[in-house]
This record gives structure tokens, C-alpha cells and sequence, in this order.
């Protein structure tokens, strides 16, 4: 491994990006070779990420370089530099995995699009982003990269900026982010304020070794992670900023199943194992853990009752992240690293199978106008089977690796968060297979204009998703043997020892999930195999759910309007109409006046100036000739 | 009275008068010609002053060039004399001949004066005869000012494209 | 002050010169009709005198006793300057041309030549463009406006060419040793070429010598580039309205420009005085006289050369002229010149900076040849009877 | 001749170009007088380049003509565009650039 080879990885998505970018009007012509050189570009970087990783899995050692000095100033120096770790490499894998998966899909999902070369720069822009995000080696390179990825996500969300909702969701999720973001740049401020470097070499050494200025006492490192941590919460949408993720689904499908479920939404985990040293100092995982868990909860409820494709699956993401949190926060980082992978690919293809139930049922999403597309597409149907019950903890099948691992380390925790997760876990089987039997199962709700052309999606379309399916299904068997896998090897070097030994029968959790998982399974066939689902919801607690909790609602009431109303009354009339608009209006008013006395003087005829500049010369030669 | 004087005092006179005609004649042509004397007389100056080769220069740039454009474009634009309309006021017109006569006293103050300069004293009397030739202008041209002279070059260039640019442009709004 | 040298000899000179030169019009106006009737094949003046010999004093004779008309609405006084102005011009250039080398005579050594200045080949140029204000005024003056177009072509091809004309000699003051003189000197510049036809400057300048003597056809305004006065179009141009012994000047000062020019290019280019085989032969008296013949015979077989290319070529169309003058002749000159400086510093030999200076305009008269037919827009489909040139001022700038 | 003698020639010269440029309303002869003031300046160049014995004197009225020559052609081809668009070079008609 190389430093060469990390540039090409790189820099092969931003030629990708730059040539759909600059060049896409000339390709528009012919937007399937927009869509491989996209494609392309992310096969060269998963190549290299193939290669990297290998050599990492052969032994090699982990790769920190700088390239060259960004900014550097008085006592401190900000590189572009690039650490490559087994942390590192496994989300490299991901991201280029996934993402090349994503643009072949891609290539048949937007065709006929207005802005395709656009897609593709964008999307190719994103892994480029999401790229310098895991490789940096100091936070200022995460930051780049998690900006861009927001960027990213923004163009993308709002990639339909013909359509109100779309731009809405996109300024919503840029918004939300800010939020967190801005806890993110406290956090880097407060790092860099005392540590005064962002390198993370530097920064995990000297924290285990207590040479840093303690500049809010004891707590420094405390307030610092936190503030990471609103970052995170931000950009991995948990409570309270995860609002903006379901609504993020205006996008095209493929882009949410990239971003917003696979990879960019995961950044928050991986920032989180990437400061597992800080975590473990500041002993801040447990608000971590807590915040996790209940995000699982509470968005795997609000999963419960929707209707709409997309939005399940983005509830469930939260929810999903939410366990990932857990993982991270009580201590267990391959755990939730690991389970970042298998969501990854198994949300990947669920997201997007349901992009090719919407191929197939012209861009419809809600649920209770399908049924019984079994039969008709038999390809989509299996493979989001497959994710489905890898999600479910189906025995053996990835999801139920990973989500185990958590809850196996959770209990060593804390068993109220263990019961919540599990609770948690039974939910996300219910909804989860509600979701099949409602979709693919029963009878067909259809309408007959669109069932008359409903088909299979086309080979360019479901091959990546047969692909991804093995993975989803299998990627699980890595971590096999729990905390002593394939998997946790791997990743030891980067992680602190966890200090919550796991305790009890690893056996006797995976026999409690497997039982869970199932019953959540039998129970959602019992209620919805058959039936027709009713259409409006009973009962106060089922509005409540399906209104989301009114969280929006309640932002709205709280935040948003609130802000409006102190920009339009304070800031708009008051501020800027009556004071600055005053002051400047004022001067305006002042220099007119002036002018016009002075206009007076400009006549327009030249010879006029001539005299008062010869009398101007007149006068300072006699000063200077006869008075000096 | 030496001939050097006899012919300063007669090209001073008819530079002078050349000048005055210049701003008194009504047409520009006859103004343009009145200035042609006074170039002449300039140049005469020039060879009294033993600075042959700025006098030639004077004839062929000013006389045989700038004076030519200017007949040029006088007939060109067929310009007679002016209309009344617009004209300045009296006053300022006087007001002007003032300032004029005000800065001719300046000037010839300077002129007298400079003479009490410790630098131009010295040197004055040391090098009365010297003439100064083609050979040492060019020797100082093309070594102590050969980027005043490149940049001079510049200049004309932009004139030149200046001009075409000035010139083609209303050709095409005329289209 | 000495009476002789300072004062009786220069005064013999200048006539000797004056005279010359009128008795040269006269037989330039003798030898023009005859030869253009020799050309086209039939016999000119042949009443006056032997072979119409004394046609010119007969044509003079009846310039003086016509009326001296001056029209009424003429600006009078430039009317009357401006013949004078074409003329003065033409008569105070010979001043500087050396016509021979010197003659020992009553223990003086005398120049054959007026005034030996320093800046002798600056006071040509600087003469020579004063002569287009006699056209430029002669025209304006008239109040017509046949004239005025005439003198609105005239000054701008002035303009033009006076360019090619200064920088036609570049090349010659630059190989022109100043060592035994000012370089800038006509006479140093005659005495440096030397007796040989491969010393005179003609050959070592090829491309600046065609120019310049182009150049000094422009400027005297003989066809073909006549469109001063161009009689089918614009009706005698500058002169239209100028009859009698006003237009007898500016007929005289056409001529004496011809003569003046040739004498000019004889010792700027075809070596002065020189000629080989007849150097220092007879006695310090005889040499000078033989000098004097040899620059007599050039000067006048350089003036048939005038008239031979006047009944020969037509005249250019102005735009063709003014393509001509800028796109042709001055890149030449340009080239000339740094093609000379060039090779004469890096080489050093007369015939290399020769034969440099010929394959550079070749090329840069196939370069500028090319980019012309490349650029040359397609021609307007005009019917025929629409062709002729409309006389529009705005014509003339274009 | 006395230095002072060129120098308060030279003087009047350029005072006589001023009153011009003050009192003419034709913008040609305007730029005539403007020629005129150049020309003064010119000849107090070579006056006392010749009292220093020195050649730079000379170089600068080169280098003044040189300037000169390009600014008559701007100069004029401006008057050439002013005349076109409004059929007059008085420089009192010309005034609506004005407050």
C-alpha cells in the first residue's frame, strides 16, 4: 500500500466528478457513457480500496501521511494527509462497494432523466467527499469531508428542483445539519484549543497521556466529545435532529440508499470510532448509548404505522443507527462498526429494491396500492426478502450477527438498554415484514392502468441488486464467534480494550434474539398476510405514531416559527428596515443633498474645468514661487 | 548682434506669431497652418541650439505627420468655422486671457530664475558650444533609456489599436 | 568668413543646380511625350525645333501668356500659396545630393554638392513631406469637390508611404560606416558604396530598394499611383481649378520631385558617382567632371524607368493601394531591417545580409500573400452598371 | 543666446497654448494648442540640454514626440467618433455629461 495508490482512490471520483461536471453538456447525447464513466471511477476506487485493504489483511502496517501543508501559521499546521487503518479500509470497502453497486443501478434508474450527467457528477462528487472523510488524518479533513458530503446530500435531496417538496427536504436536511455541524466545529475548536494540532495521531496519543491544555479543567475532553457528538447526531439523524432524514427521501432512490442509509448517514459512527480513545477517556459513551437507543425505539415506532415505502425504510435507518450508537457508545466499537457494514449492504438493497418497486409502479410509494407483486417481480421480491430478514435478525443471516453483538455488549452495560434494544428489535422484524406481506404478498391493490405494465425491472437494475444480496445475506458470517471473529481481529488494533467485559451465554443471547426476531416476524404475518391494512388509524396512540409524534409539528411550533417571527418583526423591521436602512438612507440623503449643491459646478463644458484646473495651477505656482 | 542672435530673435518672433495665429484665426485650416510655422520656427530654433537631429525629427513628425492627420481630418469632416450656438460667455473668456497673461508672468519668473539655480549655473557656463549629435542620442537611447524607449513602443501600439478599435466600431454601429 | 569658398562658390552652385534642375523639367517634359509616343507606337511633338526639342519652352511660353484665372469661390490665399508649396519643396531637397565626388579648382576642393549636412538623409525625408501640403492645400483652397478628394487621397497616401519611404533606408545607414563621417550624411553614404555593381547598396538591400523606390513613386505621385488627380475620376484631382503658370508649378514641382527622387535613389542605392573602370581617371578637375557624368546618366536612366512604369502600369484602386502600401511594402521594410541588423551583426557579410534580406521577403510576401487570399471575403454581387466608384469623402478613410 | 532667452520663449509659448485651450471652442484647435504647449515643453527640453551639455534632453523631446504622435491619433479618431454621432466638434455642444 501505497501513498500513490490513496491518491488514485481519491482522485479517480473527482475526475469522474469533473468530467460529467464540466463536460456533461457534450455527453448529454449520450448519457449511458456518462453513467460508466461515473460508474468507472468508483470500480478504480474500489479496486484500490480492494488492494488496500488486502495488504492491511496481509499484515501491512497502517498508512499515515501527510501530502502536503494546507495552512500553516504561527505554532500549529493543518496537513492534507491521509491515515489508513483497518478502520479506515472496512469503510473503504463500503463506500466504493456499495457506491459502485449504486452507479450501475443507477445507470438504468435515471434513465431518461433530464439532469443524468448532473446525477452522476453529483453522486460522484459525493464519494469523493465521503472519501476524504474516512481517509483524513485530522479532524479539519473530516470536516471537509463531512461538509461535502452534506453538500452532496443537499444537491442530491433537492436533485428534482422543479418540485417544491424536494428543495423543502433539501434545505431541511441542510439546515438540521447545520445544526449539528456547528457542534462539530466547537468540538474541533475545543480539541485544537487544547491539543493545538487536529492531527488524530497527536491528539490520541497525547489524551491517553494527559499532556494537553485543560482548558475547562477536568471536563475538557468531556465538552469536546460532546460537541463531536451533536455533530453526529446531526448528520447520523438521531433524537432530536433526525427530521430531516425521512423527509431526505424526495431524492432519487439510489441516492438514498447510498447516502442516506449506507454511507453518508453512518459518518457520525465512524467519527465516533474514530475518537474511541477520546470516548473511553472522557467516559461520555453512555450518553451516547442512551440517546442510540432511544432514537431505536422511537423511530422503529413511528416505523410502525407508515404507509409509505421509502419512509419505513428511512424510519428504520434511524432506527438502525440508533443501534449502532449503542454499539459505539457502551464501548463495543467493532460491534457497531460491524454493524455499520451489514446495514450498509442490507439497507442498500432494500432501499434499492424499493427504487425498483417504484420503476414498476410509476413512482408509487404507498403501500396500501400494491400487494401481491410477488409474482411479478420475482427478482425484487427475493432479494428484499433477503434484507428483510437480515434486518429481522434472522438466524445466521447478518443482521442477526451484528445486531447481537450490540445487545450482547449492551447487557454488559446496562440491561434497561438491552431491553430496549430488544424490544426495539422486535419492532424492526414487525415492521419490517408488514412491509412484505403488504407489498408482495395478498392481493393485488393495483391500479389496473399501471398493473397493465407492471414488469420485472430491467438486467442493469437488478443485477446489482442480486449482487448486493449475497453480501446482505452472508457479510454477517465475519463475525462469527462474536468477540472473538474474523471481524474484531481485524479491527482490534484501532479500538481501546473495552472495558464493559461481555458477560453471560453468547448463546443463550443469540437463541433470545433468533426468538424475537421470528416472533416479530409470525406476528406480522398474522396481522397483515391476509388483511387488508386499514386506512385510517384507531385509537390516540396510533394517530400519535402516525403523525410521527408530531415532532415536526412541535419544531415548528417551538423553533422555527418562533425564529421567523423574531427575523420578520425584530431583525427585518426593526434592525435592518429602521436602524441600518436609516443610517444608510441617511448618508444617501446627506450626499445628495451635497451633490446637488455641487452639481452645480459640473456644467459639462470642458472648458470650464480647464479654467479651474489653470486657476488651480496659477494659484499653487505663485504659492510656490513667491510665498515659499 | 552675432547671426545666432539675429536668428533666434526672427524664428522667436515667428514662432510667436505663428502661436497667436493659431488660436486667432476663426478657420481651423488656417490655424493648422499657422501652427506649421511655428513648428518650422521651433525646428530653426532646434539647429541654433546645435540639435540637428530633434529638428529634422520636429519636420517629419510634426510637420509631415501630425500636422498632415490633423488637415486630414479637418477636411474630412469638412469642419468650417463654428456656429454662435452655445458660446461661451464673455467673462470667462476674459477671466481666461488673465489667467493666461498670470501664467506667462509665472512662466518667465521660472525662466529668469532658473538661471540662480546652482546646477544649471555650473554647467552653463562650462558647455555653451557643445553640440550634442545624432551619435550620442543614440548611444543614450539605446542604453540609459531603453525601456522608456520599449515602453514608448508600447504605447504607440496601443494608440494603434486603439484608433482601429475607436474607428471600427462606429463603422459597425453604422451597419 | 572667406569670400570664396563661404560665400561665391556655394552661390554658383546653387545656380548651377536651380538651373539644372529646370532645364531637367523641361527636358523630362520633352522626353516623356516622346517616349510614351514611342511606347504606344506613334511619334509625339515633333513640330517645335529638331525632333520637337523646343515643344517645352513653346508649352511654357503659352502657360505664361494664358489668363491668371482665380476663381471666386477659391479661399484666395491658400489658393495662391499653395503651387509654391508644392514647389519650394521639390527645388530646396537637392541641396543635400551630392551629384559628383570634387573638383580642385583655383587651390580650393570643392564638393559638388550644395550642402554636406550631417543629417542629410533626415532633411530628404523631412523636405519630401512637406510636399504633400501644396496637394493637400491646392485642393482644399479650390472649394470642389473633385479637389478635395484628391487631396484627402493624396495626404493619406502621403501617410502611408512616407512610413516605407524612412524605413526603406534603415538598412543602408545601418551597413554605412560612419567612420569617415555622419552615416546619416547622403554624401558618406555615397562615398561607402564603392565602384563595383555587388558594393552599391541596391543589391545588398534588394526588398528595401524596390520599396523605396515604390515608396518614392507614391510620393511623387506618377502612376500608377496618380489617384490625386486620377482625370477619369476625379477630373485632375487637386489641380482641377488651377490654370496658367499656377498650374505650370505644379507641374514643374512633379517633375523636379522625379528628378530629385532619382537623384535621391542614385545615392542612396545605385552607388552615386561611382562606376567601375572610370574611378579617379584624368586629372583632379576631369575625375570630378567624369564624376559628375556617371550620376547625370544614372539619374536620367533611373528617370526613363519613371516614365517607362508610368505607361506601363495602370493605376490601383485606393483600397489596393492602401493594401499595398501596409500590407505589402511595409512588412518588407520591417522584415529588411531586422533581417539586416541580424545577420550583419551575427555574420557580418555584405552578402549574406544580401541574400537574408531577399529569402525574408520572399517569405513575408508569401505569408502575407496567403493570409490575404485565406481572408478575402467573397465579392459582392454588384451588377456592373452599379460598379462605377461612387465619390463619397467616407470612401477615402476606408 | 542666453538660456533665460529660450526658456521665457519657450514660456510664452506655452501660455499662448492655454489661453487657446481656454478660449477656442473648436476641439481641433483645442488639440492644436494642446500640440502647442508640447512643443514649448520641447523647446525648454533641448534649451537646456544643450546649457547642461548633456543629450538627454533631446532623448526626452523624442520620447515627448513619440507620445505625442500616439496621442494625436487617439485624439483624433475620438474627434472623428464625437463628429459622427453628434455633426459637431464644439466642445460647448458637447456637454451632456453633465450634473
Amino acid at each position: 500500500m501505497s501513498k500513490e495508490l490513496i491518491v488514485v482512490l481519491l482522485v479517480a471520483p473527482l475526475v469522474g466528478f469533473l468530467i460529467n461536471g464540466l463536460f456533461g453538456k457534450w455527453l448529454k447525447g449520450n448519457e449511458k457513457l456518462s453513467g460508466w464513466i461515473g460508474a468507472l471511477a468508483v470500480l478504480v476506487s474500489l479496486v484500490c480500496s480492494i488492494i488496500a485493504f488486502t495488504s492491511l489483511n496481509g499484515g501491512a502496517a497502517p498508512l499515515d501521511e501527510t501530502l502536503y501543508p494546507w495552512i500553516t501559521g504561527e505554532g500549529f499546521a493543518f496537513n492534507i494527509g491521509f491515515r489508513v487503518d483497518a478502520l479506515t479500509a472496512v469503510m473503504l470497502l463500503v463506500i466504493t462497494g456499495v457506491g459502485f453497486l449504486i452507479h450501475v443501478y443507477s445507470i438504468g434508474y435515471m434513465h431518461g432523466d433530464e439532469g443524468y450527467t448532473r446525477y452522476f457528477a453529483y453522486l460522484n462528487l459525493f464519494v469523493f467527499a465521503m472519501l476524504i472523510l474516512v481517509l483524513g488524518n485530522n479532524y479539519l479533513m473530516m470536516f471537509v469531508g463531512w461538509e461535502g458530503v452534506g453538500l452532496c446530500s443537499y444537491l442530491l435531496i433537492g436533485f428534482w428542483y422543479d418540485k417544491q417538496s424536494a428543495t423543502d427536504a433539501g434545505k431541511k436536511a441542510f439546515i438540521v445539519n447545520r445544526i449539528g455541524d456547528f457542534g462539530f466545529l466547537l468540538g474541533m475548536f475545543t480539541l485544537f484549543a487544547a491539543f493545538n494540532t487536529l492531527d488524530f495521531t497527536a491528539i490520541f496519543d497525547r489524551a491517553e497521556a494527559g499532556t494537553f491544555e485543560q482548558i475547562f479543567g477536568a471536563n475538557t475532553l468531556v465538552i469536546a466529545t460532546l460537541l463531536l457528538f451533536v455533530g453526529a447526531i446531526g448528520k447520523s439523524a438521531q433524537i432530536p435532529l433526525y427530521v430531516w432524514l425521512p423527509d431526505a427521501m424526495e431524492g432519487p432512490t439510489p441516492v438514498s440508499a447510498l447516502i442516506h442509509a449506507a454511507t453518508m448517514v453512518t459518518a457520525g459512527v465512524y467519527m465516533i470510532a474514530r475518537s474511541a480513545v477520546l470516548y473511553e477517556i472522557a467516559d461520555t459513551g453512555q450518553v451516547v448509548a442512551w440517546i442510540g437507543v432511544l432514537t431505536a425505539f422511537f423511530a422503529a415506532t413511528i416505523a410502525l404505522t407508515q404507509n409509505d415505502i421509502k419512509r419505513i425504510l428511512a424510519y428504520s435507518t434511524v432506527s438502525q443507527l440508533g443501534y449502532m450508537f449503542v454499539g459505539v457508545g457502551v464501548g463495543a466499537y467493532a460491534s457497531g462498526v460491524f454493524h455499520l457494514v451489514t446495514h450498509a449492504f442490507f439497507k442498500g438493497l432494500m432501499f434499492l429494491t424499493a427504487g425498483s418497486v417504484m420503476h414498476a409502479m410509476a413512482n408509487e410509494l404507498d403501500m396500501r396500492k400494491m400487494g401481491g407483486l410477488k409474482s411479478k417481480m420475482p427478482i425484487t421480491h427475493w432479494t428484499f426478502l433477503v434484507g428483510a430478514l437480515a434486518i429481522a435478525g434472522f438466524p445466521f443471516l447478518s443482521g442477526f450477527w451484528s445486531k447481537d453483538e450490540i445487545l450482547h455488549s449492551a447487557w454488559g452495560s446496562s440491561s434497561l438498554i438491552y431491553g430496549i434494544g430488544l424490544v426495539t428489535a422486535f419492532l424492526t422484524a414487525f415492521y419490517m415484514f408488514r412491509l412484505i406481506f403488504v407489498t408482495f404478498y395478498g392481493e393485488s391493490r393495483v391500479d389496473s392502468e399501471v398493473a397493465s405494465h407492471l414488469h420485472e425491472s430491467p438486467a442493469i437494475m437488478w443485477l446489482p441488486l442480486a449482487i448486493l444480496a449475497i453480501p446482505s445475506a452472508l457479510i454477517g458470517l465475519l463475525g462469527w464467534g462474536g468477540h472473538d471473529s474474523w471481524f474484531h481481529h481485524f479491527t482490534k488494533s484501532v479500538f481501546p480494550e473495552a472495558h464493559h467485559d461481555a458477560s453471560g451465554n453468547v448463546i443463550l443471547f443469540m437463541v433470545i434474539s433468533s426468538i424475537v426476531g421470528l416472533a416479530g416476524i409470525a406476528f406480522a404475518w398474522t396481522r397483515y398476510s391476509k388483511r387488508v391494512p386499514s386506512d385510517e388509524p384507531t385509537g390516540a396512540f396510533h394517530r400519535l405514531l402516525a403523525n410521527k409524534y408530531y415532532v415536526d409539528e412541535i419544531y415548528n411550533a417551538l423553533i422555527v416559527q418562533p425564529v421567523k417571527n423574531g427575523s420578520h418583526f425584530l431583525l427585518w423591521k426593526l434592525v435592518d428596515n429602521g436602524i441600518i436602512d436609516g443610517i444608510v438612507n441617511g448618508v444617501a440623503a446627506l450626499i445628495r443633498f451635497i451633490g446637488g449643491l455641487l452639481r452645480r459646478l459640473q456644467t459639462g463644458l470642458v472648458q470650464v474645468y480647464i479654467v479651474s484646473m489653470v486657476l488651480g495651477i496659477v494659484i499653487f505656482l505663485a504659492y510656490y514661487l513667491f510665498f515659499t | 548682434m552675432n547671426p545666432e542672435q539675429i536668428l533666434f530673435i526672427l524664428f522667436g518672433a515667428v514662432s510667436l506669431i505663428g502661436a497667436i495665429a493659431v488660436i486667432s484665426f476663426r478657420h481651423p485650416i488656417y490655424s493648422a497652418l499657422s501652427l506649421i510655422v511655428t513648428f518650422f520656427a521651433q525646428a530653426g530654433l532646434f539647429v541654433l541650439l546645435g540639435a540637428h537631429f530633434v529638428a529634422a525629427v520636429q519636420v517629419i513628425v510634426y510637420a509631415g505627420a501630425i500636422m498632415v492627420l490633423f488637415l486630414f481630418v479637418i477636411m474630412l469632416l469638412n469642419l468650417g468655422t463654428l456656429s454662435a450656438k452655445g458660446a461661451m460667455s464673455r467673462k470667462l473668456k476674459g477671466f481666461a486671457v488673465i489667467l493666461g497673461i498670470l501664467l506667462a508672468i509665472e512662466g518667465v519668473y521660472i525662466a529668469v530664475n532658473a538661471i540662480n539655480d546652482p546646477a544649471v549655473a555650473s554647467a552653463e557656463t562650462a558647455t555653451e558650444s557643445v553640440n550634442t549629435t545624432t551619435y550620442n542620442i543614440g548611444e543614450l537611447l539605446f542604453n540609459e533609456y531603453l525601456l522608456p524607449f520599449e515602453v514608448t513602443s508600447l504605447i504607440l501600439l496601443a494608440a494603434l489599436i486603439g484608433v482601429i478599435v475607436l474607428v471600427k466600431r462606429g463603422n459597425q454601429e453604422e451597419n | 568668413m572667406e569670400l570664396l569658398p563661404d560665400i561665391i562658390i556655394p552661390i554658383i552652385k546653387i545656380l548651377f543646380i536651380a538651373h539644372l534642375l529646370i532645364i531637367g523639367v523641361m527636358a523630362m517634359i520633352w522626353a516623356e511625350r516622346r517616349v510614351s509616343g514611342w511606347m504606344q507606337d506613334r511619334l509625339g511633338p515633333n513640330r517645335v525645333g529638331p525632333q520637337g526639342l523646343l515643344q517645352p519652352i513653346a508649352d511654357g511660353l503659352k502657360f505664361m501668356f494664358k489668363e491668371d484665372l482665380i476663381p471666386n469661390h477659391v479661399d484666395k490665399p491658400l489658393y495662391v500659396l499653395a503651387p509654391a508649396m508644392l514647389l519650394v519643396p521639390a527645388l530646396i531637397t537637392v541641396a543635400v545630393v551630392p551629384f559628383g565626388s570634387s573638383i580642385e579648382l583655383f587651390g580650393e576642393t570643392i564638393n559638388l554638392q550644395i550642402a554636406d549636412i550631417n543629417i542629410g538623409i533626415l532633411y530628404v525625408l523631412a523636405i519630401t513631406s512637406l510636399g504633400v501640403y501644396g496637394v493637400v492645400l491646392g485642393a482644399w483652397a479650390s472649394n470642389n469637390k473633385y479637389s478635395l478628394l484628391g487631396g484627402l487621397r493624396s495626404s493619406a497616401q502621403m501617410i502611408s508611404y512616407e512610413l516605407t519611404l524612412g524605413l526603406g533606408i534603415i538598412g543602408v545607414l545601418m551597413l554605412t560606416d560612419s567612420a569617415t563621417g555622419s552615416a546619416l550624411s547622403l554624401r558618406t553614404i555615397a562615398i561607402e558604396q564603392g565602384a563595383y555593381l555587388w558594393q552599391w547598396n541596391f543589391l545588398i538591400h534588394f526588398p528595401a530598394f524596390l520599396a523605396f523606390t515604390t515608396a518614392m513613386f507614391a510620393e511623387t505621385n506618377r502612376l500608377p499611383f496618380d489617384l490625386a488627380e486620377a482625370e477619369q475620376e476625379l477630373v485632375a484631382g487637386y489641380h482641377t481649378e488651377y490654370s496658367s503658370m499656377k498650374f505650370a508649378m505644379f507641374f514643374m514641382a512633379e517633375y523636379m520631385n522625379m528628378i530629385v527622387g532619382s537623384a535621391v535613389v542614385v545615392t542612396l542605392f545605385l552607388g552615386g558617382w561611382h562606376f567601375f573602370g572610370l574611378e579617379n581617371v584624368g586629372g583632379p578637375v576631369w575625375s570630378g567632371l567624369i564624376s559628375f557624368g556617371i550620376f547625370f546618366v544614372k539619374t536620367a536612366i533611373f528617370l526613363f524607368v519613371f516614365i517607362w512604369v508610368r505607361w506601363t502600369l495602370p493605376r490601383f484602386r485606393y483600397d489596393q493601394l492602401m493594401n499595398f502600401g501596409w500590407k505589402f511594402l511595409l512588412p518588407i521594410v520591417l522584415t529588411s531591417i531586422v533581417v539586416t541588423g541580424t545577420l550583419w551583426i551575427t555574420t557580418g557579410s555584405r552578402l549574406v545580409v544580401g541574400i537574408g534580406n531577399v529569402v525574408a521577403a520572399f517569405i513575408v510576401v508569401s505569408i502575407v500573400a496567403g493570409l490575404l487570399v485565406m481572408n478575402k471575403a467573397p465579392e459582392p454581387a454588384i451588377p456592373d452598371n452599379d460598379r462605377q466608384i461612387t465619390p463619397s469623402a467616407l470612401d477615402a478613410i476606408e | 543666446m542666453p538660456l533665460e532667452a529660450y526658456l521665457i520663449l519657450s514660456a510664452l509659448l506655452f501660455t499662448i497654448g492655454v489661453v487657446g485651450v481656454l478660449i477656442r471652442r473648436n476641439a481641433i484647435i483645442i488639440f492644436m494648442c494642446i500640440e502647442l504647449m508640447l512643443n514649448a515643453a520641447n523647446l525648454a527640453f533641448v534649451a537646456i540640454s544643450r546649457s547642461l551639455g548633456e543629450a538627454s534632453g533631446q532623448v526626452f523631446v523624442i520620447f515627448v514626440m513619440a507620445v505625442a504622435a500616439a496621442e494625436v491619433a487617439i485624439g483624433l479618431a475620438i474627434i472623428v467618433s464625437v463628429f459622427k454621432h453628434r455633426q459637431t466638434i464644439n466642445v460647448d455642444e458637447v456637454n451632456s455629461l453633465k450634473g
